[in-house]
C-alpha cells in the first residue's frame, strides 16, 4: 500500500471514529442529563458530529478506496441539517407544553420554567401566533 | 397467438378495466357507469361460457403471464372446474348487479360499481391463477372489494360486524403467507403444479414442516370457507350486508371451497408422504359440524337475512362432506352442488331483501306483520328458495344431495355423512317452515297512520333469476353432472395438469 | 426566463442535489438534473409562497461558519456531556429579541443555533419578534445572547436582504 | 448465537406478541396485534429465502451470489398488502368507534340484534 | 295415443293446470275450479283409455335420462297398481274439484288453493307412476311441500299453520329417511329402475344392509300413511279446509305410503322382520286410531283417527305378506277411498250448513238434511263393515286373513286385537252415523238454517256413495279383475282366486265380523259411561309432545347457538389462532423428520444482538404498555426500525425501503386515528383469560418461531428464482432482480397489489365521506378533546424547512422511481416518497392549505394508474405477446449516452399512480374528520363563551 | 486499519443504540421518548452506513436517506400529536 494510500486509511478510520464517538456520546448524553430539555442537546451530536463524521468517512472510503464516486453521502447530511433543528424544535414545544399543562407535576429542569418574552407575547406554544406577525405563517 | 389465445385473461382484464373507467365515470355520469358495470358482467359471463365450452373436450389450456414459462413466471390454468367456476361468479355477479340496480343499493354509499367490478376481478383471479401467491394475491383482492361492499351502505350494524370480518379475514391472510413461506422454503417454487411435483420429492427429515404447511394452508381455506369452528364470523357479516351483495358474497365461501378441491389433489395428492391428503382426517367431521351448526342456524334464525348466513353455513358443511371423501364421485357431486348452494344462497338473501323492502318497519325478521304488498308472489319466492336451500325436490338441491348421498355411500364414515345431510335437511326445512309461515301466513292489523309500502314487482326479477337458474340447473341436471365428474376426474389427475401446466417431461 | 425558472437558487440546489443523487458525473445526468430543476420550482412555487431574495455569497460564508462553529462546540459539549456533573451545569432559558423579519431568516437562525451543540431553538413568541433557546451550559444568559445576536443574526441580516 | 436463531426467535416474539394483542377487547389493541403478527409475517415469508449477508440480489456481472430474490419480492407485495389491509382495518375501527361509540370488540348476545343489517335499511327513508 | 305422450300427459297434466291457475289467479273462482276440473277429468279419461290394456296385462313404460350419473331417469309406468292409484286419485281428485267450487266462498283464494290442489295430484300422480324409485322421491317430497300448503290454506288460523308445520315436519322428514332408505336399496340392487329392483328381491333381501333399509323404508313409509307413532300429524292436519282433507286422508296423501308397502312388496316382503314390524305397527295404529276416534267430538277428529285406523289396517295386511292378504288389502284400499272421501265431503256438508263439526252440538239432522243423512250413514255403515257393502267384504277378508297370522309366536294375537278394532271401528263409524243424523238434536243453534246443500255439493259424496254400495253388492264385476291385476301387480305374480263376495259361507272370520258388529253396537250404547271413564284419564296428546319437544329443541338450540356466536372477535379470533396451534402441533409431532436442519448457522454479530435485543425489549414493552396508546406507537416504531435493520443486514434493500416508507405512513394513520379513539382506555378481561391468552400466544409463538427456526435451518431446495437471477437482465432489461420480478416476472401479482391498494383508497374514501351524518356526525359535533392542546397550530420553523423540504424529497421521489429497475426502489417506494413530501405540508401547515395548492385528484390517480398498468400489460397483445409481456431497448441519444427505455417502466408509473393516490386519499379523508372533529369543538367552545359572556 | 475503526463503529454504535432503548424504556415523559427514538433513527442510519463500508456496498445508501427523512417525519408527527391532538389540521 502506497503512503497516500496508509494516509487516507488513516483519515478515514479518524473520521469514523470520531464519528462513532460523538454518536455514542450524543446517547449517553441523553441518558445522563438530568431532564428532557438538557437531554435535548444529545441527538445533535448524534445527528452533527457524529453521522457527520462517518457520512464523510463512507464517501472518503468509496471515492478513496473504492474508487468509486460516492458523493451522495452528502445529501443525508444536508437532510438532517434541515430537520434535526425542527426536531429538537418540536420536542422543546412538547416540553413547553407539559410545564403548561401539567403544571406542578411537570418536571421543569434546572433551567426552570422560560418566562414571556414581552408583556405583549408570549410563546408560540402558549398563545396562538398573532395574525399579522411574521410567525403566522399557513394559518388559516 | 390468435385472440382467443387471450380469452383466458378476459375475466381478469374486463374487470380490470370496467373498475376503474366506471370509478372516473360514477361522479358525472352514473348512468354511463351503471352500463360499464353492466357491459362487463355480461362480457364476463360471455368469455366464462366460451371457456366453459373450449375445456369440454378435457384439455387443460395455461397462459404465461409476460410470456414467462412456468413455473418461473405466473401461469393462467383453464380447465373444467376453472371454467365452472369463472361461469358460476359471472352468472352471481350479473343477478346481484341487477338487484342492486333495481332496489338503488348501488346509491347507498361511495363507489358500489368500481368495488363490484374488482370485487369479480379478485374472484375470476383466485378461479384462474395457477400459482399459489398469486392466488394469495387475488384472495386479497377479492377481500378488500369484499370489506368495502360489505360495509355498502353503512350503519352501526354493518361497522361492528365489518371490524371483526376484515379483522379475521387479515389473520387468515397472513397465516396464509406463513403456509407459503414454508412452502417456498421446502419445495423453492410457487407454481403449484411444479410445487406438487416437489412436495413428492422431498425427504424423510422435511415430513414434519410439509405437514405443517399443508395443515395450515387448508385451514387458512377453511377460514374463507367458514369450516366450523373457523365459521364465527359469517353469520352476522352475511346478515348485516347489503343483500345485493350478500347474494354475491355466496360465492366467496365458495372460493375457500374451490381452494381447497384445487390444492388439496394438486400439491398434498397421493405422492406427498406424511402430507398426503393431510386436511382428510379433520374435514369430514368438521364438515359434519358445520352442517349442523349452520342448519341449527338455520333452526333458531329470528329473520331472513340471517337465516340465510346461516343456510350458506349449512350449505358449505353438506358440501365439505363430499369434498371430504376425495374420490371422483365425492367431487363430482361436490361440484354440482357447489353451484346450486352458490345460487341458492343468493336467492334467499335476495328474497330477504324483497320481504324486507316490503313489510317496513318488520323488516325480514320473522315475526308476524301486517299483510304487505305482492305477499303471495314474495311468499312463493321463499318458498322456492328454501326449498332449494335445503335441498327439496323439484329443485337442484335435491339431486345434489342425492349425488352426495350415493357417492359418499361406503366411503369411511358414510353413516355419519347420510345422517348429517339428512338431519340437516329436516331441521332447516322446519327452520324455513317457521319463519316462511310467521311471515307469509300469520298477520297482524295494520297499525294505525302507518302507510303500507309501495314497491314495484321490479326487485323480484333478481330472485326469480336465480331460482329459475337452479330449476334449469336441475332439469340440465344430466350434463351437468356429466361435466362435473369430468372436471372431478380431471382435478384428481394432477399429473396430467402438470404436463399440461410445465409441458412433457 | 423569471417565469420559466422562478428560483434560480433552488433550482441549482435542485441540480446539484440530483447529481449528488445520481452519484455518478454524466450528461445524462446533469440533463435530467436541469429538467428537474426547472419543472419542480415551477410545480412546486404555489407551496413557498413570497420566497425571499438570497445573498448567495453571503449565504456560502454563513455555511461555512457554521459548519466550523458545529465542530468546535460539538467538541466543547462533549466534554460537558463527559466530565461535568449534572449540578455543575448552568442549564438556561435565553429569550433573544430579533430584528429578523422574514420566517426563512428567522428559521435558519434557529436552526444554525440548534446545530451548534449546547444550544437549541425551542419556540418563537406569538408576535414573532423573540427567540426562545434552551442553553445546557449559559452561566451568563445575557452574555449568550450577544454572542448569538452578533455572530449568526447579523449575518443573517446580510444574506436575506 | 447464530443469525437464524436471532430470527427465528424473533419472529416467534411478535408472533406471540400479536396473538396477545390481538386476542384483547378493543379495536386499538388488535389492530396492534396485527401489526406485531404481520411483522412476523413478513419477516418468516423473508426468512422462506434464508439468511444471506452481503449478496442483495442486484445483477452484476461479477457477482455470482446472490440473496434470493423471489422471497423478497413476495414480501413486498406482502408488506404492500398488509399495508393496505391495516390502514383499512385502522380507519373502520375508528368509523365504527364514531358510529357506535364503543371501540370493544366483544359482541351483544344476540345472534342477530332486531334492527340491524337489511332490515334496518329497509326502515331509512332511500336516499338519493 | 302413443304411450310416451300418454304417461308424459298424464303426470304433467295436473302440473299445467296448477300453472294455468295460478297465472289467473286473480280471475274468477269458476276459471280456477274449472281448469283444475278439465285437469283431472282428461287425465281420468287417459287412465280409463289405457285401463283395458293394464289390466290386461301390459305394463306402459317410458324412460328419459334426467341425471345417469346417479340412476335418476325420468321413467314413468303404468301397471294395475298404478293404475288404479292414477285412477283414485284423479276421480277423486276430480270430485273434489266438484265439491270445492262449491264448498269453498267465493271471497276466498280459490286460484291459491286449486293451484296447490293441482300441484298435490300431480305429485301424487308422480308418486304412483314413477318407474324410477329416484323419481319416485322427487314426487313424494313435492306431495309433502304440496300438502304442506293446503293443509295451511287458511294461514290466518293458527292451528293450520301448525298442523300444515307439524305434516311437513313428518311427513317431510319421514320423506328424507326413505331417501336414505331407497338410495341404499337402489345400491344395494345395482339400479334405481324400479322394474329392475322389483325382480331383484333375492339380492337385496340377502344384503346384509337389508335390515337398516327396510327399516328407513318403512319409516318413510309410516310417516306418510299416519302409522304409529308418526301417526300424530293427520289429526291435525284436519284444519284444512274439508275438500282438501277428502282428498288428502282418502285416497291421496295417506295411502302413498301404503302405495310403497305394496310398490316394494316383492323386494321387502316376506321377511320375518318385515313381518314382524309391518304387522305390528299396523296392528297398533288400527286399534290405537279406533279407539280414540270413539272418542273424539269433532267430525274431522272421529275421521282422522278412523283414518289411522283403517291406515292400520291396510298395513297390518301388507305386512302380512300374504297373497290373499295384498287382494284384501288393495280391495280395501278401493273401499276406503270411496266412503272416506264421501264422509269427509259429509262431514263438510253439515260443516259447512251448521256451522259447528262438534258432534255433541249436533243430532237429529236426517230431518233437515236428508240427502246428505243418506249418504252419510251409507258410508259410515262401509266404513263400518256391514254388509252389503263393500266394506263388508274386505273386513272379513281382512279377519280372514288374521288367522294366518303368528305374531311373536301367539297365534291368537292377531286375530284377536284386529277384531277388537273392528269392534271399535262399528262402534265409532255407528256413532257418526247415529249421533249426527238421528235422535234429538243436542243444540238448537246450528240446526235453525240447517237444510241439504245444491247438487252440486252433494253430487260427489253421493256418486262414491253408489260406488260404495256397488262394491259390496257387485264386487267382482265392478272392481274384480282389477282387484286381481293389481293384487298380482303388488305381489309380482298373478292371484288365483279372489273371492270377492260378500258371502262365503259360515266361518270364523264371519263370526269375528258379527262379533265385531255386536259389541260394536253395544259400545255406542254404552258410549256416554265410556266416554266419561276416557275422558278422567289424561292422555298424552302427540301434538303437546311435538310441540314441546320443538319448544325445547328450539331454546336449547338456539340457547347454544347465541352462546357460541356472540359476535365476538376475541372468540373468533381465539378460535382461528387454537385450531392453528392445535395444528401445527399435530403437523409436527405427526409428520416427522427432524427440527433443525443441516445448514450450517451464521455467528451473529454484537450489533445483530443488541438489534435483537431491542426488538424483543420493543415487542414486550408493546404489549406492557398496550393501553397506554401513545407509547405503543412509539415502541412500534422501534420494531420497524429493527426490522428495517434486519433488511439491510440480509442484503434485501428494496425490502429495507418499503419497510421505512410504509412504517411511517402506518404511524401516521395510527397517530390520526388515535386523536379520535380514547387514549388510555380501562382494563377489560379478567386474570384467566389473560392466562389462558398468554398460553395460546406462547403456543402460537413457538410454533411459528419453531417453523422459522426449522426453515432457515434447512437448504435451500433449487428455487425458481435461479431462473429470475439468471434471466433478470437479459429477459427483463434490469438488474435489480428484486424490482424486475415486480414488474416483470410477477407483474401480475404486482397489478393485484396496486389493485388491492386502490381498493383500500376508495374503500377507506367511502367509509369516511358519512362521517359528518349520522350517530358518527353527532358524536363528532359533540366530541370533548380529552387532553389540552396547544394553541398553536402551524409552528413556524416546521413551515419553512417543509417549503424547502418539499422539492427536495421530490426530487429523490424521482430518482428512486427512475432508478428502481436497476438499483432499489420502484414505483411504489417512490410514490410513498412523494406522499411522505406533501404529508409533510400537510402536518405543517394544515389540511385546507395544503390542499388548496395540490391539483390532481385521488380517485382520478387510482383510476388511471389502474388504467396505465392495464394498458401496459394489453399493449403487449397488439405484438402477439401475453399479457403483460415486457419490452425494453437501448438506445443511444447524443450526448446522453445510452438510454434504457422499458415497457416496465410504463407499468411501474401505473404502480405509482395507484399508490401515491390511495395513500393521500386515505390520509386525506382521515386527517379531514379529524378536521370536522375539531372545528365542532371550536364552534362548541365559542358557543360556551358567548354563553357565559351573557 | 479501517476495519478496526469499523468493528470500533459498530461497538460505539451497539451501545448507543442501548442506552437510548434505555431512555425509551425510562421515559419519563413523552418527550424523552421522543427524543430516544429519533437518536435511536439516526444511530440506525449509522449502522447502515457502517454496514455499507463494511460490506463495500452502498446499495443500501438509499435506506438511509429514505431513514432520515422518515425518522424526522415520524418525531414531528408524534410531537404534533402531543400538542395538537390533530396531526393535520
Ligand atoms: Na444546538
Ligand atoms: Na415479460
Amino acid at each position: 500500500m502506497s503512503g497516500l494510500g496508509i494516509l487516507f486509511d488513516v483519515i478515514i478510520s479518524v473520521l469514523i471514529v470520531i464519528g462513532a464517538s460523538f454518536a455514542l456520546i450524543g446517547s449517553w448524553g441523553m441518558v445522563r442529563l438530568p431532564t428532557l430539555m438538557e437531554r435535548l442537546h444529545g441527538p445533535t451530536k448524534a445527528t452533527t458530529l457524529g453521522l457527520g463524521g462517518m457520512l464523510v468517512g463512507s464517501m472518503l472510503y468509496f471515492m478513496l478506496g473504492e474508487g468509486q464516486w460516492a458523493l451522495h453521502e452528502l445529501l443525508i447530511s444536508l437532510f438532517l441539517f434541515i430537520t434535526a433543528p425542527i426536531s429538537a424544535n418540536m420536542i422543546a414545544k412538547v416540553h413547553l407544553h407539559e410545564l403548561r399543562t401539567q403544571g406542578d407535576d411537570a418536571v421543569a429542569g434546572p433551567a426552570g420554567r422560560p418566562a414571556a418574552p414581552s408583556d405583549k407575547a408570549n410563546w408560540a406554544t402558549y398563545e396562538a401566533p398573532h395574525a399579522d406577525s411574521v410567525a403566522a405563517t399557513s394559518e388559516s | 397467438m390468435s385472440l382467443t389465445a387471450h380469452l383466458a385473461i378476459a375475466p381478469i382484464v374486463i374487470p380490470a378495466l370496467a373498475a376503474p373507467l366506471a370509478l372516473l365515470l360514477m361522479r358525472r355520469t352514473r348512468h354511463l357507469a351503471v352500463s360499464i358495470s353492466f357491459a362487463s358482467c355480461a362480457a364476463m359471463l360471455l368469455a366464462a361460457l366460451v371457456l366453459l365450452n373450449a375445456s369440454a373436450d378435457g384439455t387443460i389450456r395455461t397462459y404465461a403471464l409476460g410470456d414467462w414459462p412456468a413455473p418461473f413466471g405466473i401461469v393462467l390454468v383453464i380447465d373444467r372446474l376453472s371454467s365452472i367456476m369463472l361461469t358460476l361468479a359471472a352468472t352471481m355477479s350479473m343477478i346481484a348487479l341487477i338487484h342492486a340496480v333495481v332496489t338503488r343499493a348501488d346509491r347507498k354509499g361511495w363507489h358500489f360499481h368500481p368495488l363490484f367490478q374488482f370485487q369479480m376481478l379478485g374472484l375470476n383471479g383466485a378461479f384462474l391463477t395457477g400459482d399459489l401467491f398469486n392466488l394469495f394475491v387475488f384472495f386479497e383482492v377479492l377481500l378488500i372489494a369484499s370489506y368495502s361492499l360489505m360495509l355498502h351502505g353503512q350503519g352501526p350494524a354493518r361497522l361492528k360486524a365489518g371490524v371483526q370480518y376484515v379483522i379475521v379475514n387479515i389473520v387468515g391472510s397472513s397465516l396464509f403467507l406463513i403456509a407459503l413461506g414454508l412452502l417456498y422454503a421446502l419445495t423453492g417454487t410457487l407454481n403449484m403444479a411444479d410445487m406438487g411435483l416437489r412436495v413428492a420429492a422431498l425427504g424423510p427429515d422435511d415430513q414434519g414442516l410439509l405437514r405443517v404447511a399443508a395443515l395450515l394452508l387448508v385451514s387458512v381455506f377453511a377460514l374463507k370457507a367458514a369450516l366450523v369452528p373457523l365459521h364465527l364470523w359469517l353469520p352476522r357479516t352475511y346478515a348485516v350486508t347489503t343483500p345485493a351483495i350478500a347474494s354475491l358474497f355466496a360465492i366467496m365461501t365458495k372460493v375457500g371451497v374451490y381452494s381447497i378441491i384445487r390444492v388439496v389433489p394438486q400439491i398434498f395428492g397421493d405422492g406427498a408422504g406424511a402430507a398426503a391428503w393431510a386436511p382428510a382426517p379433520y374435514l369430514l367431521p368438521a364438515a359434519a359440524l358445520t352442517a349442523v351448526v349452520g342448519f341449527a342456524g338455520v333452526f333458531v334464525a329470528r329473520n331472513l337475512s340471517e337465516q340465510a348466513a346461516y343456510a350458506v353455513i349449512g350449505s358449505t358443511g353438506t358440501l365439505l362432506i363430499a369434498v371430504a371423501g376425495w374420490q371422483p364421485d365425492t367431487l363430482a357431486a361436490a361440484i354440482y352442488y357447489l353451484v346450486h348452494s352458490t345460487l341458492a344462497g343468493a336467492a334467499l338473501f335476495l328474497v330477504a331483501d324483497v320481504v324486507a323492502r316490503r313489510r317496513a318497519s318488520f323488516g325480514d325478521t320473522a315475526t308476524p306483520g301486517p299483510v304487505f304488498s305482492q305477499r303471495q308472489l314474495a311468499g312463493l319466492l321463499f318458498m322456492a328458495a328454501a326449498i332449494a336451500a335445503t335441498g327439496l325436490p323439484p329443485l337442484s338441491g335435491f339431486i345434489g344431495k342425492l349425488l352426495i348421498l350415493e357417492s359418499v355411500f361406503d366411503t369411511p364414515g358414510w353413516g355419519w355423512a347420510w345422517g348429517v345431510i339428512l338431519a340437516t335437511t329436516l331441521i332447516g326445512v322446519i327452520g324455513f317452515a317457521r319463519t316462511g309461515s310467521a311471515i307469509f301466513w300469520k298477520e297482524t292489523p295494520p297499525t294505525d297512520g302507518a302507510r303500507p309500502v309501495v314497491v314495484s314487482k321490479a326487485d323480484m326479477a333478481a330472485p326469480a333469476i336465480a331460482i329459475a337458474l337452479l330449476a334449469a340447473w336441475s332439469i340440465g341436471a344430466g350434463p351437468a353432472t356429466a361435466y362435473g365428474a369430468a372436471a372431478a376426474n380431471q382435478i384428481l389427475d394432477a399429473a396430467a395438469t402438470a404436463r399440461a401446466v410445465l409441458g412433457e417431461p | 426566463m423569471r417565469r420559466l425558472i422562478p428560483h434560480p437558487g433552488l433550482s441549482v440546489l435542485l441540480v446539484i442535489i440530483w447529481l449528488l443523487m445520481a452519484n455518478e458525473p454524466t450528461v445524462g445526468g446533469l440533463l435530467v438534473g436541469i429538467v428537474i430543476g426547472i419543472l419542480l420550482p415551477i410545480f412546486t412555487a404555489p407551496f413557498w409562497p413570497g420566497r425571499p431574495d438570497v445573498n448567495y455569497r453571503a449565504g456560502v460564508a454563513y455555511l461555512l461558519l457554521v459548519l466550523w462553529d458545529i465542530v468546535v462546540a460539538n467538541f466543547e459539549i462533549a466534554w460537558i456531556i463527559l466530565f461535568r456533573r449534572n449540578r455543575d451545569l448552568r442549564p438556561a432559558w435565553l429569550s433573544i429579541p430579533m430584528e429578523l423579519d422574514t420566517p426563512e431568516a428567522i428559521t435558519v437562525l434557529a436552526g444554525t443555533i440548534s446545530l451548534t451543540p449546547g444550544t437549541v431553538s425551542s419556540d418563537v413568541s406569538a408576535c414573532g419578534n423573540y427567540l426562545l433557546v434552551h442553553a445546557l451550559d449559559a452561566p451568563d444568559p445575557e452574555a449568550e445572547i450577544a454572542r448569538i445576536k452578533a455572530r449568526y443574526e447579523a449575518r443573517l441580516k446580510r444574506v436575506f436582504k | 448465537m447464530t443469525l437464524e436463531f436471532l430470527v427465528a426467535s424473533s419472529i416467534g416474539v411478535l408472533v406471540a406478541g400479536g396473538i396477545y394483542l390481538a386476542l384483547r377487547g378493543r379495536t386499538f389493541q388488535v389492530v396492534l396485534g396485527l401489526t406485531l403478527f404481520s411483522y412476523a409475517v413478513n419477516l418468516f415469508l423473508f426468512a422462506s429465502g434464508r439468511l444471506t449477508l452481503n449478496a442483495p440480489p442486484i445483477w452484476s456481472k461479477t457477482v455470482s451470489d446472490y440473496a434470493d430474490p423471489l422471497p423478497q419480492a413476495l414480501v413486498l407485495t406482502a408488506i404492500v398488502i398488509t399495508f393496505g389491509m391495516t390502514a383499512f382495518a385502522v380507519v373502520l375501527a375508528l368509523r365504527s368507534f364514531l358510529e357506535t361509540g364503543s371501540d370493544q370488540v366483544d359482541g351483544d348476545d344476540a345472534p342477530c340484534a332486531p334492527g340491524d343489517g337489511p332490515s334496518a335499511d329497509a326502515r331509512r327513508e332511500p336516499r338519493a | 295415443m302413443a304411450v310416451p305422450l300418454t304417461l308424459y300427459t298424464l303426470v304433467v297434466l295436473p302440473f299445467l293446470a296448477a300453472l294455468l291457475i295460478a297465472f289467473g289467479s286473480d280471475r274468477g273462482r269458476a276459471l280456477h275450479s274449472g281448469l283444475a276440473a278439465a285437469g283431472s277429468a282428461l287425465g281420468l279419461a287417459i287412465v280409463l283409455a289405457v285401463a283395458g290394456r293394464v289390466i290386461g296385462g301390459e305394463v306402459l313404460a317410458v324412460s328419459a335420462p334426467w341425471v345417469p350419473g346417479i340412476g335418476l331417469d325420468f321413467s314413468l309406468m303404468i301397471d294395475p297398481l298404478g293404475l288404479m292409484f292414477a285412477g283414485l286419485i284423479l276421480g277423486i281428485g276430480l270430485l273434489v274439484v266438484i265439491f270445492g267450487h262449491f264448498y269453498l266462498a267465493s271471497g276466498e283464494a280459490t286460484g291459491r288453493f286449486f293451484a296447490s290442489l293441482m300441484l298435490f295430484q300431480g305429485a301424487m300422480l308422480g308418486i304412483v307412476l314413477s318407474g324410477n324409485v329416484l323419481l319416485l322421491l322427487v314426487f313424494w317430497e313435492l306431495t309433502s311441500l304440496s300438502s304442506f300448503l293446503l293443509i295451511g290454506f287458511w294461514r290466518d288460523k293458527a292451528e293450520a299453520r301448525q298442523g300444515a308445520r307439524m305434516a311437513l315436519a313428518v311427513t317431510g322428514g319421514g320423506g328424507l329417511v326413505l331417501i336414505a332408505g331407497m338410495v341404499l336399496l337402489g345400491s344395494i340392487a345395482g339400479s334405481f329402475d324400479l322394474m329392475t329392483i322389483l325382480q331383484r328381491g333375492d339380492i337385496v333381501q340377502a344384503s346384509p344392509l337389508y335390515p337398516v333399509m327396510l327399516v328407513l323404508i318403512l319409516i318413510g313409509c309410516f310417516t306418510k300413511s299416519a302409522q304409529f307413532p308418526f301417526h300424530f300429524w293427520l289429526p291435525h292436519a284436519m284444519a284444512a279446509p274439508t275438500p282438501v282433507s277428502a282428498y288428502l286422508h282418502s285416497a291421496t296423501m295417506v295411502k302413498a305410503g301404503v302405495f310403497l308397502l305394496a310398490r316394494l312388496w316383492p323386494v321387502l316382503a316376506g321377511t320375518d322382520l318385515y313381518t314382524v314390524i309391518v304387522t305390528s305397527v299396523g296392528l297398533i295404529t288400527m286399534l290405537l286410531g279406533a279407539w280414540v276416534a270413539l272418542f273424539k267430538h269433532d267430525l274431522k277428529g272421529i275421521l282422522a283417527y278412523s283414518t289411522i285406523s283403517q291406515l292400520g289396517l291396510l298395513v297390518m295386511l301388507l305386512g302380512f305378506s300374504l297373497e290373499m292378504a295384498a287382494v284384501a288389502a288393495v280391495l280395501h284400499i278401493l273401499n276406503h277411498a270411496a266412503f272416506k272421501a264421501a264422509l269427509f265431503m259429509s262431514a263438510g256438508i253439515v260443516d259447512h250448513e251448521t256451522g259447528t263439526r262438534d258432534i255433541r252440538r249436533l243430532g237429529g239432522l236426517a230431518k233437515v238434511m236428508p240427502i246428505t243423512a243418506v249418504v252419510a250413514t251409507i258410508a259410515a255403515a262401509a266404513m263400518a263393515g256391514l254388509p252389503p257393502l263393500g266394506g263388508f267384504i274386505s273386513k272379513e277378508m281382512m279377519l280372514d286373513e288374521t288367522l294366518q297370522i303368528s305374531l311373536f309366536g301367539l297365534p291368537w294375537l292377531v286375530p284377536v286385537v284386529a277384531t277388537v278394532a273392528a269392534t271399535l271401528s262399528v262402534a265409532y263409524s255407528l256413532r257418526l252415523a247415529i249421533h249426527l243424523f238421528f235422535g234429538k238434536p243436542r243444540d238448537p243453534v246450528p240446526h235453525a238454517k240447517a237444510h241439504d246443500p245444491g247438487i252440486g255439493m252433494w253430487a260427489s259424496p253421493a256418486f262414491l256413495v253408489i260406488l260404495a254400495v256397488l262394491l259390496g253388492l257387485v264386487p267382482m264385476a265392478l272392481a274384480g279383475p282389477l282387484v286381481g291385476s293389481v293384487a298380482g301387480a303388488v305381489t309380482g305374480a298373478p292371484v288365483g282366486y279372489l273371492g270377492l263376495s260378500l258371502w262365503h259361507g259360515v266361518n270364523l272370520a264371519l263370526g269375528m265380523s258379527m262379533a265385531a258388529v255386536a259389541i260394536g253396537v253395544l259400545l255406542l250404547w254404552r258410549h256416554a259411561g265410556i266416554l266419561r271413564r276416557y275422558e278422567a284419564v289424561r292422555h298424552l296428546d302427540a301434538k303437546e309432545m311435538f310441540d314441546r319437544a320443538m319448544g325445547l329443541a328450539d331454546r336449547q338450540v338456539r340457547k347454544l347457538i347465541v352462546a357460541t356466536h356472540t359476535p365476538s372477535l376475541q372468540m373468533m379470533l381465539f378460535a382461528t389462532f387454537a385450531v392453528i396451534v392445535v395444528l401445527i402441533t399435530e403437523g409436527a409431532l405427526t409428520g416427522g423428520g427432524n427440527l433443525t436442519g443441516t445448514r450450517a448457522g451464521q455467528p451473529a454479530s454484537a450489533v445483530a444482538i443488541i438489534a435483537w435485543a431491542l426488538l424483543i425489549a420493543a415487542t414486550i414493552a408493546v404489549v406492557l404498555a398496550q393501553r397506554q396508546r401513545f407509547l405503543v406507537l412509539i415502541y412500534i416504531s422501534v420494531i420497524g426500525l429493527i426490522i428495517t435493520l434486519a433488511f439491510v443486514h440480509f442484503s434485501a434493500p428494496d425490502l429495507a425501503l418499503t419497510q421505512i416508507s410504509v412504517e411511517v405512513v402506518t404511524i401516521l394513520l395510527l397517530l390520526l386515528a388515535l386523536n379520535l379513539l380514547p387514549k388510555t382506555p380501562p382494563l377489560l378481561s379478567s386474570n384467566p383469560r389473560r392466562i389462558r391468552d398468554v398460553l395460546l400466544a406462547i403456543g402460537g409463538g413457538l410454533g411459528v418461531g419453531g417453523a422459522a427456526w426449522a426453515m432457515l435451518t434447512r437448504n435451500p431446495n433449487d428455487p425458481i428464482s435461479s431462473f429470475h437471477l439468471a434471466n433478470s437482465y437479459s429477459g427483463g432489461g434490469g438488474t435489480n432482480v428484486v424490482n424486475v420480478t415486480l414488474v416483470d416476472f410477477r407483474a401480475f401479482d404486482t397489478l393485484g397489489e396496486i389493485i388491492v391498494l386502490g381498493i383500500a383508497g376508495l374503500a377507506i374514501f367511502a367509509l369516511l365521506d358519512t362521517t359528518a351524518r349520522g350517530a358518527a356526525g353527532a358524536r363528532l359535533r359533540s366530541w370533548q378533546e380529552d387532553m389540552p392542546h396547544s394553541p398553536e397550530r402551524h409552528p413556524l420553523m416546521f413551515v419553512m424547512a417543509t417549503r424547502i423540504l418539499l422539492p427536495l424529497v421530490l426530487a429523490a421521489g424521482i430518482y428512486i422511481f427512475l432508478r428502481g429497475h436497476n438499483q432499489p426502489g420502484g414505483g411504489f417506494i417512490a410514490a410513498l416518497v412523494v406522499a411522505i413530501a406533501f404529508l409533510l405540508q400537510y402536518l405543517a401547515s394544515g389540511f385546507d392549505w395544503t390542499d388548496a395548492r395540490r391539483r390532481v385528484g385521488e380517485h382520478m390517480l387510482i383510476a388511471s394508474g389502474v388504467l396505465i398498468a392495464m394498458a401496459t400489460g394489453l399493449g403487449s397483445l397488439l405484438f402477439g405477446a401475453n399479457f403483460l409481456t415486457s419490452a425494453f431497448g437501448y438506445f443511444q441519444v447524443p450526448l446522453v449516452g445510452e438510454v434504457e427505455l422499458a415497457t416496465a417502466l410504463l407499468f411501474d408509473i401505473g404502480v405509482f399512480a395507484v399508490v401515491f393516490g390511495a395513500v393521500m386519499l386515505a390520509l386525506a379523508q382521515l386527517s379531514q374528520i379529524s378536521q370536522r372533529a375539531a372545528r365542532a369543538h371550536a364552534a362548541q367552545v365559542e358557543a360556551q363563551q358567548q354563553e357565559d359572556q351573557r | 486499519m479501517i476495519s478496526y475503526a469499523i468493528t470500533f463503529a459498530f461497538v460505539c454504535l451497539s451501545l448507543a443504540l442501548a442506552l437510548n432503548l434505555w431512555r425509551l424504556l425510562k421515559g419519563p415523559t413523552a418527550g424523552d421518548r421522543i427524543v430516544a427514538l429519533d437518536t435511536m433513527v439516526i444511530n440506525a442510519i449509522a449502522v447502515i452506513i457502517v454496514i455499507g463500508m463494511l460490506t463495500v456496498n452502498d446499495t443500501y445508501y438509499e435506506a438511509a436517506l429514505l431513514l432520515a427523512m422518515v425518522g424526522f417525519v415520524g418525531t414531528v408527527a408524534y410531537c404534533k400529536f402531543l400538542l395538537r391532538g390533530d396531526i393535520v389540521e
